[in-house]
């Protein structure tokens, strides 16, 4: 059973430059996948507009009728979401901690070049271990 | 998330408000007799009931969506089901049965037994070609609609003109799927 | 109990008849639209008094048939009984009921105006009124019908000054 | 056994007269009807002389002629329904019984939208429910 | 929480007005995207004109629409992203929260789009909505006066949504 | 009831006789029938005649007779008539107290008497007759007597006539007697014969039957009515009881039984019915009724059976009849028992009537079979006349004479059968029939029974009709008609149309057989009511109710109506065929019943229309005729007949059919059929000219060359539906296609008036004034059409609506009474005077005008001007219409009518006032003054003799300048010529004085009254005057100068006792003395005293006493004289004078200006002189 579907990361400008399955059926080309991004780009910047009170940062929770999405915008910009089954909690916790592996793995790396696509082993690994220990620890209770 | 299974149409007919059928069918009878009057020739007369028949299908939809909670109607065979067995039960308290399926189960035939319409309706030597019940045709073609499936109403059998059951043929022409309506899409 | 249907059925028909004379056939000519629909009433009213006067004795009076009228026929048709009813001894009756079932979910909102509404709010408010008393000319026949019927001609209007209670006044023809 | 049923509009039109006999006297019974109408206005303008049965529906006997009865009912609509027999002794209880059901079915034969008020009824159904009742008669309070 | 035309319509149960205003406003749109009701209770910042906020509103919703209906990690066959859809069929969504928000949305069948914004904390209004719909059933598909397909201008519908949504969120 | 024999008719009534003394009887009878109840008697001269009134007894008794038969025919009548119940035997008192012989003979008598009247037990009464009082009879002679009669003392009776007190006595006495014994007798009698019924000693019913019919004959002669309803019912029950036992009854058996039932129920039935038991009755008949109804009997002689049934039926019905309070009462009393309660009719003789005349209709058709049948088998009935009934109720026998005696001989059924059948033959039944039905037709018909009546009508008409008197049948045939026609009873209809059809083709009548069929044809029998089949011989000579029927005699009338078939006629004189020298039309307005044949509906598509502007015009025709009916040609008429117009039908159409329509529109339709129940409708313009209301009337419909039919044209807005067929279910269309016309559609327009093309106006100039005579400008310029005839109409009113004609008495000028008044029309100058003549000004009253406006060709104009007077001032409405017609033609072109009115004030143009003077420093003593009264009031006084001064003033109160021409004072007539003198100062005025507005015109006059009349009118004041028309002085002016009159007031004159003139200088010079005279005249025979007083004045000294007492002689002139000295210039107050005179007690001075003079500063030099003295003389003089 996977809790979690998939993780997007996006840069400030919408393109998508980390994508990751973890066994959604039916798993997205390259260019779905972008486009994807683009679209919630702009949606989650659609949303701040209709909002009725200011101060709005974009979408934080989409609950669809067979998935959750839950997305987390950093101050720079940059937004972390996962698709995971309806219901699933800490997400936001494990988006914190995916951030952190960015800014500890991505951004610290001198090789990666902004807004680019994330190509760094070292993250992915954390990554994945992260992914794991979340289901552990949703295995634990 | 799963739909909600649709309620059956005794239960909600139990619970929606009724009134006699005396009422309903005088009432639609003087209709049709005074659209008789008024329009003088048979088809037009059908034509008009069918009209009319649709304008009221397009509300009642709603009205038939909500009480039974058919939360998609995406399937054709399935739509045509829950209209015979849920719709008419709960609007006109007769079940509806559902046959005559083709190979590509985008045509069937609805079948009523029963017809509160017609009680006491004698059709005159006067009215033959009158589709006495076409209202309900165009209820069925106007609800479908709704549910974006374009289909066409026919009626192969009718009791008043001695047949020993009224028979809809329900032609499913074509589903139209949801367009984004305004053009200039930013 | 006879058999019933759902009160959708006769709301929706009615409905899609008023709308059928006003909107469609007569849309300029309204006087003619009201012709019919209280025709139509008529006959209803005529067919369904025939109906519920069986197995009850003649009426001697008027006023026996218009509580007749107030009373069992009006539940009949409504599950409630007219909860006024006035007179002036000289042949004008006033039925009024508190919550006139066929108006209960009529209402247009004055307040909107603007955008939703093109023309000035008023004259939509003239409209919807003019279109309330459409759907009254059919019960006015109905009422009209069944007393005729019961042998009492008369001219049957309605007042709905203050919805959703609506009152209707028979005249009787000497 | 009925000979002749019919029923009288307001206006004292005839909307439907059936005789069950042979056919030669089928007009005589035409009369014999049309005059009982005589007796029903009688019993309705001064109903004081019918007695108890003030403005009761059932007219009871209207009068004897020399071979038949004819008994009368009247709807509260001023619609009058005359039956005409051959019996000698008939019961109440069965003419009742008979209009009861003979008042139903002409209801309905008038709640057929293409029925117009006042006019004949000419519906098959009704005749053939008006056969069965007049069959039926004077069995029990069938029909 | 079933809802039928039962004789009398008064939404049970009325909670006491004072708690919620935490509903802010709400839309109706019908298959063809008109905007058949815009009703607002509490709406502090306004970017955009009516017009373009609704416009806006029902884009999000159908590219949102889209978006699920591809994303949907159920099923794999699931056309190209943006393939119209028959309104109910591929995954869609109930509702989206951010940090001033909450947005509850729900399609019929029909193609009625009932979405009700609220306070982000206000919790699953599946139901409400449901109960909505039958309001509008009730107030506005069966009002004689109303025509299918025009902007919703029935003041029984909107007195009986207002008490509602006082009532609930 | 007639044929019934009297005896059974009426109640019996006890029956005695007397013997002897034949001189009392008369008396003795007369009294006993008065008796109450009425006694009968015999009267026989002497006992020997008794043998021939009582046959001796036939010893036969009952046994032998009884198969026989059941009643004895003579029975009842022998006891009525023949043998009395007690017979008095009278003997005169000598016969008693005579000679032995006489005593003898008297004896032998009685054995005699006793003898003959033993069997019968009749009772004896012994009356001895008292010739004279004095004679009596001894003692012993009377028992004697008592003992030979053997009968009780108290039947001994003494019957004394010396005096009318003992004769009514008497009389009296043997009447109780009578009635005593009588009563006693019938009662033995009965209860012998009830005694036999008891123990049931009788060899058979008939008997027992007999028996009770006895006992209750002697009951009613005992007027014991229940025993004898109950023996009756005894008897007739028993008679049923016969019936039961007897199987098989024979034919005669049949016919006696039920003859003596008829009687006994007749006994029953009249004796229920006199007692009141009216429902009882009813009930009686109808068991009787139901219990022989069956009873036929054998076939061949059925006729009787139904024979007697309607007797039953008829007697019954008279019995009711007679039975008079019933009819009334039984109404409110329905009783009977519940399981078969009696019905309104039971009580009303019409019923059985009815029925009567139902069972001889029975019997007649029974008696035609049989006698057929009889024919058929070629009897003869050589025997019928020699049968007779016998000796038994009921019985019939043949009398065969044998020798010299005649005998009855029974008959055998089938002879019976023959004789019966034989008798029958002999009666003409359908005419019995009719009168029964009429009997109960017309009580039906007062019971306002309408349809149980029509319907015995209906059976006569058919008896009528049966025996050829169709006179007879039709009108009531017709009226029948009409009660189904209206109730909508289609069948029974056309069974009544049927006959009628055939009643009107036996009598010729074209017409009515035509629209009989017709309407026969279009009633509305479809197939449904059609299956309804009807036996042949029923359902009347029309045939079976049905379409096929229908379709038939559609077929054969219009064969006859296109002259195809003859009419066959009973008379053959008239020739009943539709052809040219007989045409027929037809009438169908809305309430024929022939509207089912054709209808015709008429709608404009406008309410309204322009003249000459053309509007659509929708007729529909409809009709019900069973077959489609080809019309050859339609012809619409409106009022307007100019609009009418002609359709052809184009297939039909022949020259000849457009014949005499020349002139009219001809339109062709294509078809004009009309098939069953479907609108022929059809669309034409129509356009009229005349103003007013178009209207169609009606359309004719040719359907044969000879053959039209003319429909009232009906509105479809006021279209009630046809007559019968609005029962009918059958599809309803409206005669138009727009719905809207349906419902709305009139058959009459309204077409406008052309709009004028004249323009009329009226000028004005300012109010007008009174007195002068207003001329008000009237053009009227034709600009789009010519004028032909126009006539204009002028009005005055007043505007505030009152009259304008005011009471002639309040009015000082009578001559007219008018305020305002249309003096004439003057034409427009240029037009000379012969214009004027009569006819062109028609007419001009007071306050009305007429005059006729030449023709105007178009562009023309023509004006006149309209001459008002105001005698008031009075504002005026001034109304002027043109009515005019704008082409040549009177009679076609319609009328144009233009209005204008105008408000004229009329206003008071001058205001007259005067002033009275008197002359300078001369004041008369007037003695009214000395009554210092306010004068206002009192009409100014005048000295007689002296010259007074008049001033008048006219002012001008309009707004215009005026003229003054002259201003006179005209006296009026009678004496004042010489009374007064006036002198105009200055002469007429030369040229007019210009007046302006508000400017006042003054005028001086002097009068000096010569009379001593105390009063004196000082005439009219005339002012010449016209309005100030710029430069024209001369033109017209006499035209439209007015003249003013004023009349005076009149003034008081009195003749002045005193008068005083002051006497000075014109003028005085400071300082320089003169003399001021003061003359007192005493104008009276009398002597003056007068006091005189002179104040002081400032600006003068004077001489002389200041104030004294002088006398003045008669007629002369006192003067005093003063020297005076100006002491200041300037016009200064002379010193003021005052005189008393004692005799009136009245003082009075001079006026101020009297006394005032004018003082120089120093002597004056005056250029100019004479002008200047002259006016001073003048001034100084007057």
């Amino acid at each position: 059973m996977a809790a979690i579907y998939s993780l997007y990361i996006i840069n400030k400008s919408g393109g998508l430059i980390f994508y990751k399955d973890y066994g959604s059926a039916g798993r997205m080309d390259t260019n779905d996948s972008l486009r994807m991004a683009s679209l919630w780009h702009s949606m989650h910047a659609i949303s701040q507009q209709l909002s009725p009170i200011s101060g709005c940062s974009g979408i934080e929770l989409l609950q669809a009728d067979t998935f959750d999405l839950h997305c987390f915008q950093s101050l720079t910009g940059t937004k972390f979401f996962v698709v995971c089954e309806p219901g699933t909690l800490h997400m936001e916790g494990l988006l914190k901690h995916i951030y952190e592996l960015y800014t500890d793995y991505v951004l610290k790396n001198p090789f990666y070049e902004m807004e680019m696509p994330i190509r760094c082993e070292l993250f992915d690994i954390n990554l994945s271990q992260a992914i794991q220990k979340d289901r552990v620890a949703l295995l634990g209770r | 998330m799963a739909p909600v299974a649709p309620r059956s149409g005794d239960a909600i007919f139990a619970n929606v408000e009724r009134v006699n059928a005396e009422l309903f069918t005088l009432t639609y009878g003087a209709i049709v007799r005074q659209l008789l009057t008024d329009l003088e020739e048979v088809e037009e007369v059908n034509k008009q009931l069918d009209q009319m028949g649709y304008n009221i299908g397009i509300r009642l939809i709603d009205e038939f969506l909500a009480k039974s909670n058919v939360s998609r109607c995406v399937d054709f065979k399935e739509t045509a089901e829950v209209i015979a067995k849920v719709g008419f039960k709960m609007f006109l308290g007769v079940t509806a049965s559902v046959t005559n399926w083709d190979a590509d189960g985008t045509c069937c035939s609805i079948v009523l037994e029963d017809n509160p319409l017609v009680d006491f309706v004698e059709l005159p030597d006067t009215c033959q070609g009158l589709y006495y019940c076409n209202i309900l045709s165009g209820v069925i073609r106007g609800a479908l609609e709704m549910v974006s499936m374009k289909t066409e109403v026919t009626w192969l059998r009718d009791m008043l003109r001695g047949d020993d059951a009224f028979e809809l043929q329900v032609k499913l022409l074509k589903q139209v799927p949801e367009e984004y309506p305004y053009k200039d899409d930013e | 109990m006879g058999r019933e249907v759902a009160e959708s059925c006769v709301d929706s028909i009615l409905t899609e008849m008023v709308s059928t004379y006003c909107n469609r056939f007569y849309a300029n000519k309204p006087e003619l639209a009201a012709r019919r629909i209280e025709a139509i009433g008529y006959q209803v009213g005529h067919q369904l008094s025939e109906r519920y006067t069986m197995e009850r004795p003649r009426f001697n009076d008027h006023l026996e048939a218009i509580k007749f009228i107030c009373k069992d026929f009006w539940s009949e048709l409504f599950k409630k009984q007219i909860d006024n009813l006035k007179t002036n001894h000289r042949g004008t009756f006033v039925l009024q009921d508190n919550k006139f079932r066929w108006l209960s979910r009529m209402s247009i909102d004055p307040s909107e105006n603007g955008d939703l509404s093109q023309d000035n709010p008023e004259a939509a408010e003239n409209k919807a009124a003019q279109m309330t008393s459409m759907h009254l000319y059919f019960p006015c026949g109905i009422i009209r019908g069944a007393l005729s019927n019961l042998g009492i001609p008369c001219a049957v209007s309605a007042d709905m000054s203050n919805l959703p209670a609506c009152s209707f006044v028979v005249r009787i023809k000497a | 056994m009925i000979v002749c049923v019919a029923v009288v509009g307001h206006q004292n039109n005839p909307l439907y007269i059936q005789s069950f006999t042979d056919a030669d006297d089928a007009l005589k019974l035409h009369h014999i009807v049309h005059c009982s109408l005589d007796v029903i206005d009688e019993k309705v303008n001064n109903p004081k002389k019918s007695g108890p049965t003030l403005n009761e529906t059932f007219l009871g006997l209207l009068y004897p002629t020399e071979n038949y009865k004819v008994y009368g009912y009247l709807t509260n609509t001023k619609v009058k329904f005359i039956l005409v027999t051959t019996d000698l002794d008939v019961k109440d209880a069965d003419v009742r019984n008979y209009f009861r059901s003979f008042h139903a079915a002409y209801v309905d034969a008038v709640s057929n939208p293409f029925h117009v008020p006042g006019k004949k009824i000419t519906s098959k159904t009704f005749a053939e429910r008006v056969t069965n009742i007049v069959k039926s008669f004077g069995f029990s309070s069938a029909a | 929480m079933q809802f039928f035309g039962s004789s009398d319509i008064s939404p049970s149960p009325t909670v006491p007005t004072a708690s919620g205003n935490n509903a802010h406003m709400m839309y109706v749109f019908n298959r063809n995207g008109v905007c058949l009701l815009y009703r607002e209770w509490n709406r502090p910042l306004r970017t955009l004109d009516a017009q373009q906020d609704q416009k806006l509103m029902f884009g999000l919703l159908f590219s949102l629409k889209s978006l699920t209906a591809k994303m949907d990690p159920t099923t794999a066959e699931k056309g190209n992203l943006g393939v119209p859809q028959l309104p109910g069929q591929g995954c869609s969504f109930h509702s989206f929260r951010t940090n001033t928000y909450k947005l509850s949305f729900m399609e019929t069948p029909s193609g009625i789009k009932l979405i009700l914004v609220t306070h982000p904390r206000t919790g699953d209004l599946r139901e409400p909505l449901k109960y909505i719909y039958n309001l509008y059933v009730e107030y506005v598909a069966k009002n004689p006066l109303y025509t299918p397909g025009t902007p919703i201008r029935c003041e029984l519908f909107n007195t009986s949504l207002d008490q509602y949504v006082r009532s609930i969120a | 009831m007639e044929e019934y024999p009297e005896e059974l008719r009426s109640p019996p009534v006890s029956l005695v006789a007397v013997v002897g003394c034949g001189e009392l009887h008369q008396a003795i009878t007369t009294h006993l029938h008065s008796q109450q109840p009425p006694i009968n008697s015999l009267a026989l001269p002497d006992v020997s005649k008794i043998s021939f009134l009582i046959s001796p007894k036939p010893k036969t008794d009952s046994s032998s007779s009884a198969a026989v038969g059941i009643l004895k025919r003579d029975w009842l009548q022998k006891h009525r008539t023949r043998i009395p119940s007690v017979i008095a035997a009278l003997f005169t008192s000598d016969r008693i107290s005579g000679d032995p012989a006489q005593w003898l003979q008297l004896c032998s008598d009685l054995e005699e008497l006793k003898a003959s009247i033993r069997a019968r037990n009749i009772r004896l009464v012994l009356v001895v007759v008292h010739s004279h009082s004095k004679d009596d009879i001894t003692e012993d002679r009377m028992l004697a007597l008592r003992k030979r009669a053997e009968v009780d003392s108290k039947y001994i009776i003494t019957f004394s006539q010396n005096d009318a007190f003992e004769l009514k006595q008497s009389l009296h006495r043997l009447g109780s007697i009578f009635a005593e014994l009588a009563n006693t007798y019938y009662k033995d009698e009965g209860r012998k014969i009830k005694t036999k019924i008891e123990k049931k000693s009788f060899s058979s019913i008939e008997l027992s039957i007999r028996y009770c019919f006895k006992v209750a004959v002697y009951a009613e002669f005992r007027r014991d009515w229940v025993e004898a309803l109950r023996f009756y019912e005894d008897a007739y029950h028993a008679l049923r009881e016969m019936i039961g036992t007897s199987t098989r009854t024979t034919i005669q058996r049949l016919v006696e039984i039920k003859t003596v039932a008829e009687q006994l129920h007749f006994k029953i039935s009249t004796l229920l019915l006199h007692g009141g038991k009216i429902p009882d009755a009813v009930t009686w008949f109808r068991q009787h009724n139901t219990w022989y109804k069956r009873i036929i009997g054998s076939p061949e002689a059925v006729f009787l059976h139904w024979e007697w049934m309607s007797r039953q039926f008829l007697v019954f019905a008279e019995l009711l009849e007679t039975s008079s309070i019933a009819i009334p009462t039984i109404s409110s009393v329905i009783v009977g028992t519940a399981e078969r309660p009696l019905t309104e009719w039971e009580f009303h003789p019409a019923h059985y009537y009815q029925l009567a005349a139902h069972y001889l209709k029975e019997k007649r058709s029974s008696l035609e079979f049989a006698v057929s049948m009889s024919e058929s088998l070629g009897e003869v009935d050589s025997s019928a006349e020699s049968v007779v009934p016998s000796t038994y109720v009921g019985q019939f026998a043949r009398l065969v004479e044998q020798g010299n005696a005649h005998v009855m001989q029974p008959l055998t059924d089938d002879e019976y059968t023959r004789y019966a059948v034989a008798e029958g033959k002999r009666f003409q039944d359908s005419f019995e029939i009719i009168a029964l039905l009429k009997k109960s037709y017309e009580s039906y018909s007062n019971l306002k029974v309408h349809r149980m009546g029509s319907f015995c009508g209906f059976q006569m008409a058919k008896e009528y009709y049966g025996v050829g008197d169709f006179s007879n049948a039709k009108p009531l045939f017709d009226g029948i008609a009409s009660l189904y026609r209206q109730e909508g009873w289609v069948t029974l209809l056309w069974e009544v149309l049927g006959y009628l059809r055939e009643c009107s083709r036996k009598q010729g009548m074209v017409k009515d057989f035509i629209e009989y069929s017709l309407e026969m044809a279009a009633l509305p029998v479809s197939s449904k009511t059609g299956d309804q089949l009807f036996g042949f011989k029923e359902c009347g000579p029309a045939g079976p109710v049905s379409l096929q029927q229908r379709k038939l005699i559609h077929n054969e009338v219009f064969g006859f109506i296109c002259g195809e078939l003859e009419l066959a006629s009973s008379d053959e004189s008239a020739n009943l065929k539709v052809t040219v020298d007989n045409p027929l039309h037809l009438e169908i307005d809305v309430v024929s019943p022939l509207r089912l044949v054709l209808l015709a509906s008429v709608a404009f598509h406008e309410h309204i229309v322009k003249p000459g502007s053309s509007t659509s015009i929708t007729l529909s025709l409809l009709s019900q005729l069973p077959h489609t009916v080809e019309i050859d040609q339609l012809e619409v008429q409106f009022n307007q007949s100019d609009c009418n117009f002609i359709i052809v039908n184009s297939h039909r159409h022949s020259g000849a059919l457009v014949d005499g329509h020349q002139g009219h529109r001809v339109e062709t339709a294509s078809s004009l059929s009309l098939s069953t129940n479907r609108w022929l409708r059809l669309t034409y313009d129509v356009k009229s000219d005349e103003s007013g209301k178009l209207e169609c009337i009606s359309v004719i419909a040719k359907l044969a060359p000879h053959f039209t039919i003319c429909c009232r044209a009906e509105s479809p807005a006021s279209m009630d539906e046809l007559p019968l067929w609005k029962f009918e279910d059958r599809v309803e269309t409206y005669p138009t296609k727009d719905p809207a016309l349906a419902f709305s559609g009139q058959r009459a327009i309204q077409v406008e008036e052309p709009e004028s093309q004249v323009d009329l106006n009226l000028g004005l100039s300012g109010p007008a004034f009174v007195g002068e005579s207003f001329l008000v400008p009237v053009t009227l310029a034709s600009k789009g059409h010519a004028v032909y005839s126009g006539e204009l109409k002028i009005n005055l009113v007043d505007v505030r609506g009152g009259g304008l004609i005011s009471p002639s008495d309040t009015e000082p000028f009578s001559m007219d009474t008018h305020h305002v008044q249309l003096l004439g029309i003057s034409e427009p100058e240029g037009e000379d005077e012969s214009q004027q003549d009569t006819d062109k000004i028609k007419k001009i009253q007071e306050s009305f005008g007429l005059v006729s406006v030449p023709f105007l060709k178009c562009g023309e104009s023509w004006s006149c001007k309209l001459e008002i007077k105001w005698h008031r001032p009075k504002p005026v409405m001034l109304y002027v219409s043109l009515r005019y017609s704008p082409d040549s033609n009177e009679s076609t072109a319609q009328k144009v009518n233009i209005h204008k009115s105008l408000q004229i004030d009329g206003k008071t143009a001058i205001m007259i006032s005067h002033r009275l003077l008197l002359p300078f420093r001369q004041d008369p003593l007037l003695p009214s003054r000395i009554k210092p009264v306010n004068d206002t009031d009192q009409s100014p006084s005048l000295p007689s003799n002296e010259t007074s001064i008049l001033i008048i003033s006219a002012k001008n109160c309009t707004d215009v300048p005026l003229r003054f021409q002259s201003m006179s004072l005209e006296v009026d007539g009678d004496d004042f010529g010489n009374s007064c003198s006036v002198q105009h100062g200055g002469e007429d005025l030369s040229d007019p004085a210009l007046v302006v507005p508000g400017e006042e015109f003054k005028k001086v006059f002097s009068i000096i009254p010569k009379t001593n009349s105390s009063k004196i009118g000082l005439g009219n004041v005339c002012l010449r005057w016209r309005r100030d028309s710029g430069l024209d002085e001369q033109s017209g002016t006499t035209v439209n100068s007015v003249l003013t009159k004023q009349k005076l007031p009149d003034v008081n004159l009195e003749v002045s006792p005193l008068v005083l003139r002051l006497d000075c200088p014109p003028y005085a010079i400071l300082g320089e003395p003169f003399t001021y005279f003061i003359e007192i005249q005493n104008q009276t025979q009398l002597l003056q005293e007068v006091k005189f007083s002179l104040a002081d004045a400032q600006s003068f000294v004077m001489s002389g006493s200041h104030n004294d007492t002088v006398f003045v002689l008669p007629k002369s002139v006192h003067v005093l004289s003063y020297k005076l000295v100006p002491l200041a210039s300037g016009v200064q107050q002379l010193p003021r004078f005052t005189l008393t005179s004692v005799r009136y007690s009245a003082g009075f001075q001079p006026s101020i200006a009297a006394s005032t003079l004018f003082v120089f500063p120093s002597k004056p030099h005056f250029k100019m002189i004479d002008v200047q003295d002259k006016r001073i003389k003048s001034l100084a003089t007057e």
